[in-house]
């Protein structure tokens, strides 16, 4: 009943071909390919980061693969001076929407530096405690919007995050505040090991924006269009004043929840691998790009190898970055530190001899 | 002895309120969240008429989601803004537990400095006023012992006001403890206009050799009582308002501590954990060779805060401060 | 838009005039003097306890005239050995589900005597920290089910309530587990001083029950009738297996939100003698009997007198109770007391002499 | 010297599951909550299989949200259950303070014992393991402080197990938190079936006259090493194993203190507020006249728990332990 009053959108279908015609014009050659550099872009990242942890180079890490439609699409839609709260399984939309590979790596090898935007790029740190960061998303917007300016913010979050008190917290603030924010889930449908049908009785998100008066809408997460041009749409509701909007992707990860994370004990393996042969949402634009004409194979081989050169000089970096200073770990609690801080430093300094 | 400082005779409440619409008129990012603040002027009428003054959307009534509006004033913090949240009652707080120590007093660690959260969460604490239960709560040492977020607490309205604007105009967040058993029960003269009392700094409030008092908010005028009591009996105590519970002002106890060897803690808080044994733990740290006898505490019991019809027995009396006093006295 | 989707169900209007004819067989002249009675016992009750407050004979307290309908109402719909989690404005619905009167008043004058319900009752103490009841009915609820009886728990909460995060976690886990509650809100369209418009951006409450794609009902709560077929339609549902139920009453409250709070501070009082006088949900009540000609001014005399007996004799016990013992501090703590907890009760009756 | 009782090497983690099957099968009314402890069997197996064995009623895989769930499990003790709560890591268990300290610990006193809560609450904590930020907390303290909770932790399989089962037997709330750093680090020989090992009472791991060195968990290891270490130069420590962090065997501490006189304390935890000063609060009230020294705390430091980067350097090591030791002997 509700999958009826929330369908879910598509711009182009599995085969890369057009669903919503109304959309065409807008999908320029331009447009097209850019997405899909910027998802061979995160893909490439992504499975060098598992492989970076599997020989021990990098922490846990939490892949997104099979998620690039959504976090490309959605991110490209901002603007400059956006605000950007992504989770620790978001960094696919954080790259495009301006974060630097080898800090990301950084925060997946246990440095805070890694939390660190480039310069001017309003990006979060992964937010770590679920749907956290969806009321400061509130908070945020509703800053840009008391201050006149016409920025709004993105909220990244997981299906799992919605049972969270956090989440419905702040999703009522922005509406009561009509704060300029937009709320994206990715519904790939799975927390950890919890199917969605074990984490709510509704059979959709998008309808939980009924609770409260605001914009709910359903997407195929698959289709970088539509993840696209619908956060585009929301965030121009916002900027207008229109408050927040609620878009639920849906989508699936292919791989684990996390590199500690053995799938096989709670999904079927077989759907997963027929998932990916049937709709991967890389092969999706690939397929649109073909059909449409746009597809050329040396222009494809370019776009990877830039993307692989890119990432392992990013591995470079990461790897040439100075060990962890413990100092660090004193001379940010406050902006200036407390005598117990200053203490601890100085009794830890001496005993390690001044040296890391 | 003439002034140039105009000052005017305040409770502690309007002390607080005074001190909210200085900082709001000063600063344009100064912007107040919390349940009933506005129309109402909060249930103390501590922002009594700040919406009237300076709007709705700069003295915001909030959606009664503790978590949801401390989270939104994170990012309103982070985005430039210097929320100030009152929070209705400190019991009612722990819904937005996760989001204070797990944003508000990390985020500058987990960035290096990037981003930061100069927000002041408000709250009146503590038992004595026949409210119901959970609104008496002294909880300070579940904030002071997650770092990242400093605790002060007055315990008169000239220091309420200068220690709440040091804490608007501090770069950290600051728990900013009101004891509502004070509110209204002092008058003081409070300078007009902007001044502070600096963080990190406590106040003698009698100077005396034989043993140290060390206390804040609600308890000074008990232990005040106390040691007024015992001085007819010859013992002259030294009494220290903490103001600040994180970080402590190690060096006034330690001075203190080493003259009189003696010394007895007051606070509403459990025994267990509260801030008495970090007291005496800088004591032991500072003043070992120094101590005449074991460091006392007189605390709230080791049990929930009770009903109202129990808080008389509850609560640290002069009565029971003047027999832990004997006790170091004669130790 | 949603104030269509979830009218307001209304089985007699202002008037007293029956406005769902198919009702009529089951509203016998019984019930409707029962609700009469039990709306005027509560009345009487709440009256009292004010002036007591006035006096200084009980603490703070909290007042509920304009809500009785929506509490006696929906508590005579309860079964023997259904649960009841109520908050501290509840006690309308507590006393008429069994609770002691004395008990409600020592409640209110601080002891923790008054949260203990007549045995057999299962009532929980008065809920303070706002909506955390929210999740204990739905797990009261989930081990009624688990253990294969038919009972039922029913939640109270206010509409400023619903923007807890404990509600939409709670309701949401109800949802999940096919608990048997029933969410019944008493929109009484303020929460101290803040007026739902703030609150919430959606228009009605019982919307919210579509995130969790369960029933939302939406009813006129000050009259009596609907409030109590609607909640025992609902109880029957989650008796019988089908879940959770979120019931809005809309209604207000006359005075003020506790005896500690100036309404005039945020609320029309113009509007609030208004509504007092085209709309007392006992004025209803009343006009229902006179209209089926089942009103008789001695009974109603007789009604009113034994109510105010009942509540003097509840007095008169609350006030001959014994006093504070002091080692109730420390005796139900634990159930057995910790050193810590024996050493402060022993150090504390050597220092007052073993006297209370 | 044979026993009739059969035994299995079991790691801590495997313990823990045995201890949770042995209750399952023991009592109908246990129940399982938690965030994929179904079919995952829990992010560290520590309920594999229980779900298939004993039902998706019994053993629940929750929705995401820990008020939530914690809240669903005061409603379920009170009416009839026993609920064991998983809580992912302990950093994940603010969103359910408020139910735990104003619920779980409350509703007994609060009804005079009419409604209880026997639950229990389990959850991984501390650092060493490379995880996330927020996976490694240690945040007992902000239990131990606020009555009507026991606080317990076991550090080794044998003593998980029967402690588990003592929390599930007890009448009262009991968070049990377990070292994931020694999940999987020891294996020992556990008794099949039920026992349990008493809640409230330390254990000795080594017996020493010079000084008493206090600590749980995974500071077990540290701290025995750090002992073993000091012995090569003569110096014989009292190792105890708190087990219990709330109560605290005070007895035991007394005595060893008593007859050392030197005392240090470590935990993972933050200096200000962490049982450090708990401890030395005993010391102060039971053994004043036996200090030969202050009392060394050697503890994580006043900073949030750092990115696993900075983390060998965060935690208490063998080497700050052994300068804590020199540093009592010499005083
Ligand atoms: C408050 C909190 N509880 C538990 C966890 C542990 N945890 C990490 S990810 C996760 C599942 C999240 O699922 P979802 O929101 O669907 O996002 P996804 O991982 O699928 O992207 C859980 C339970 C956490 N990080 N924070
Ligand atoms: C967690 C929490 N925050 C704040 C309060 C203070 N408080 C008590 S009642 C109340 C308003 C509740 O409004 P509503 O839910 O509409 O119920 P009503 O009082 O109208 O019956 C508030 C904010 C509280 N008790 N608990
Ligand atoms: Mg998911
Ligand atoms: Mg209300």
């Amino acid at each position: 009943m509700m999958e009826n009053q929330f369908p879910i959108r598509q711009i182009i279908d599995v085969n890369g071909k057009i669903a919503l015609p109304e959309y065409k014009e807008k999908m320029t050659a331009e447009l097209a390919k850019k997405f899909y550099k910027q998802m061979i872009r995160i893909r490439t990242f992504d499975r060098k980061a598992i492989s970076l942890q599997r020989q021990g180079r990098i922490g846990t890490y939490a892949p997104f693969e099979g998620q690039e439609a959504a976090q490309v699409g959605s991110a490209m839609a901002l603007a400059e001076g956006d605000w950007m709260f992504p989770t620790y399984r978001d960094h696919g939309a954080a790259i495009v929407f301006g974060h630097s590979l080898s800090k990301v790596l950084l925060f997946w090898n246990g440095r805070n530096e890694g939390c660190i935007p480039p310069k001017g790029k309003n990006i979060f740190p992964p937010g770590i405690p679920i749907a956290t960061q969806i009321p400061h998303a509130a908070g945020a917007a509703y800053a840009e919007r008391k201050r006149g300016s016409t920025s709004a913010a993105i909220a990244y979050f997981g299906d799992g995050a919605t049972s969270e008190g956090d989440f419905h917290e702040g999703v009522n603030f922005a509406s009561v505040m009509r704060a300029p924010v937009v709320f994206f889930n990715q519904n790939n449908q799975f927390a950890i090991s919890v199917p969605i049908s074990k984490q709510m009785n509704s059979k959709t998100i998008a309808q939980k924006a009924l609770a409260y008066d605001i914009p709910g809408i359903r997407i195929d997460g698959n289709d970088v269009f539509t993840a696209y041009f619908e956060t585009l749409q929301a965030l121009e509701r916002a900027r207008n004043g229109g408050g927040p909007t609620l878009i639920e992707a849906v989508t699936w990860r292919y791989g684990a929840h996390t590199t500690s994370d053995d799938p096989a004990k709670y999904r079927d393996q077989v759907e997963n691998v027929k998932r990916r042969e049937e709709d991967d949402p890389i092969i999706r634009v690939e397929r649109w790009l073909k059909n449409e004409g746009l597809y050329d194979e040396s222009w494809a081989t370019t776009v990877k190898e830039e993307a692989i050169t890119e990432v392992e000089e990013a591995v470079k970096e990461m790897e040439a970055f100075p060990k962890a200073d413990p100092a660090d770990i004193f001379d940010h609690v406050f902006a200036e530190p407390t005598w117990q801080i200053a203490k601890q430093k100085k009794e830890y300094f001496d005993l390690i001899g001044g040296e890391i | 002895m003439q002034t140039a400082v105009k000052v005017k005779t305040l409770t502690l409440v309007q002390a607080i309120t005074d001190g909210l619409d200085t900082m709001l008129q000063e600063k344009e990012e100064v912007i107040l969240l919390g349940e009933d603040i506005g129309k109402n002027g909060g249930v103390f009428r501590a922002t009594d008429k700040l919406q009237d003054k300076y709007g709705e959307d700069r003295v915001i009534d909030t959606p009664l989601s503790e978590a949801g509006f401390v989270g939104a004033g994170i990012g309103m913090a982070v985005n430039g803004f210097l929320p100030i949240i009152e929070i209705q009652f400190l019991g009612f707080i722990y819904p937005a537990y996760e989001q204070i120590v797990t944003h508000a007093s990390r985020l500058r660690m987990r960035t290096m400095g990037h981003f930061t959260v100069p927000m002041v969460i408000r709250a009146p604490y503590g038992a004595g006023v026949r409210a119901p239960e959970i609104h008496c709560d002294s909880t300070e040492a579940i904030f002071t012992h997650m770092p990242g977020i400093k605790v002060v607490c007055p315990s008169n309205p000239y220091d309420a006001k200068g220690l709440l604007i040091a804490a608007i105009e501090d770069p950290d967040p600051v728990l900013f403890l009101e004891p509502m058993r004070l509110y209204r029960s002092v008058r003081d003269e409070v300078p007009d206009g902007k001044y502070t009392v600096e963080i990190g700094k406590a106040k003698k409030r009698m100077e005396g050799e034989h043993v140290t008092l060390i206390a804040w908010g609600a308890m000074i005028p008990e232990v005040m009582e106390a040691a007024k009591a015992v001085k007819e009996k010859g013992i002259n105590c030294e009494v220290i308002d903490l103001l600040t519970l994180f970080p402590i002002d190690k060096d006034m106890i330690a001075e203190s501590v080493q003259k009189t060897g003696r010394t007895v803690v007051v606070h509403e808080a459990h025994a267990t954990g509260g801030l008495g044994n970090d007291i005496l733990a800088i004591i032991n740290d500072t003043s070992f060779l120094y101590q005449k006898a074991p460091v006392e505490r007189v605390t709230g019991f080791d049990a929930p805060v009770p009903y109202f019809g129990f808080e008389d027995h509850y609560l640290p009396t002069p009565e029971r401060i003047k027999h832990a006093i004997e006790k170091v006295i004669k130790f």
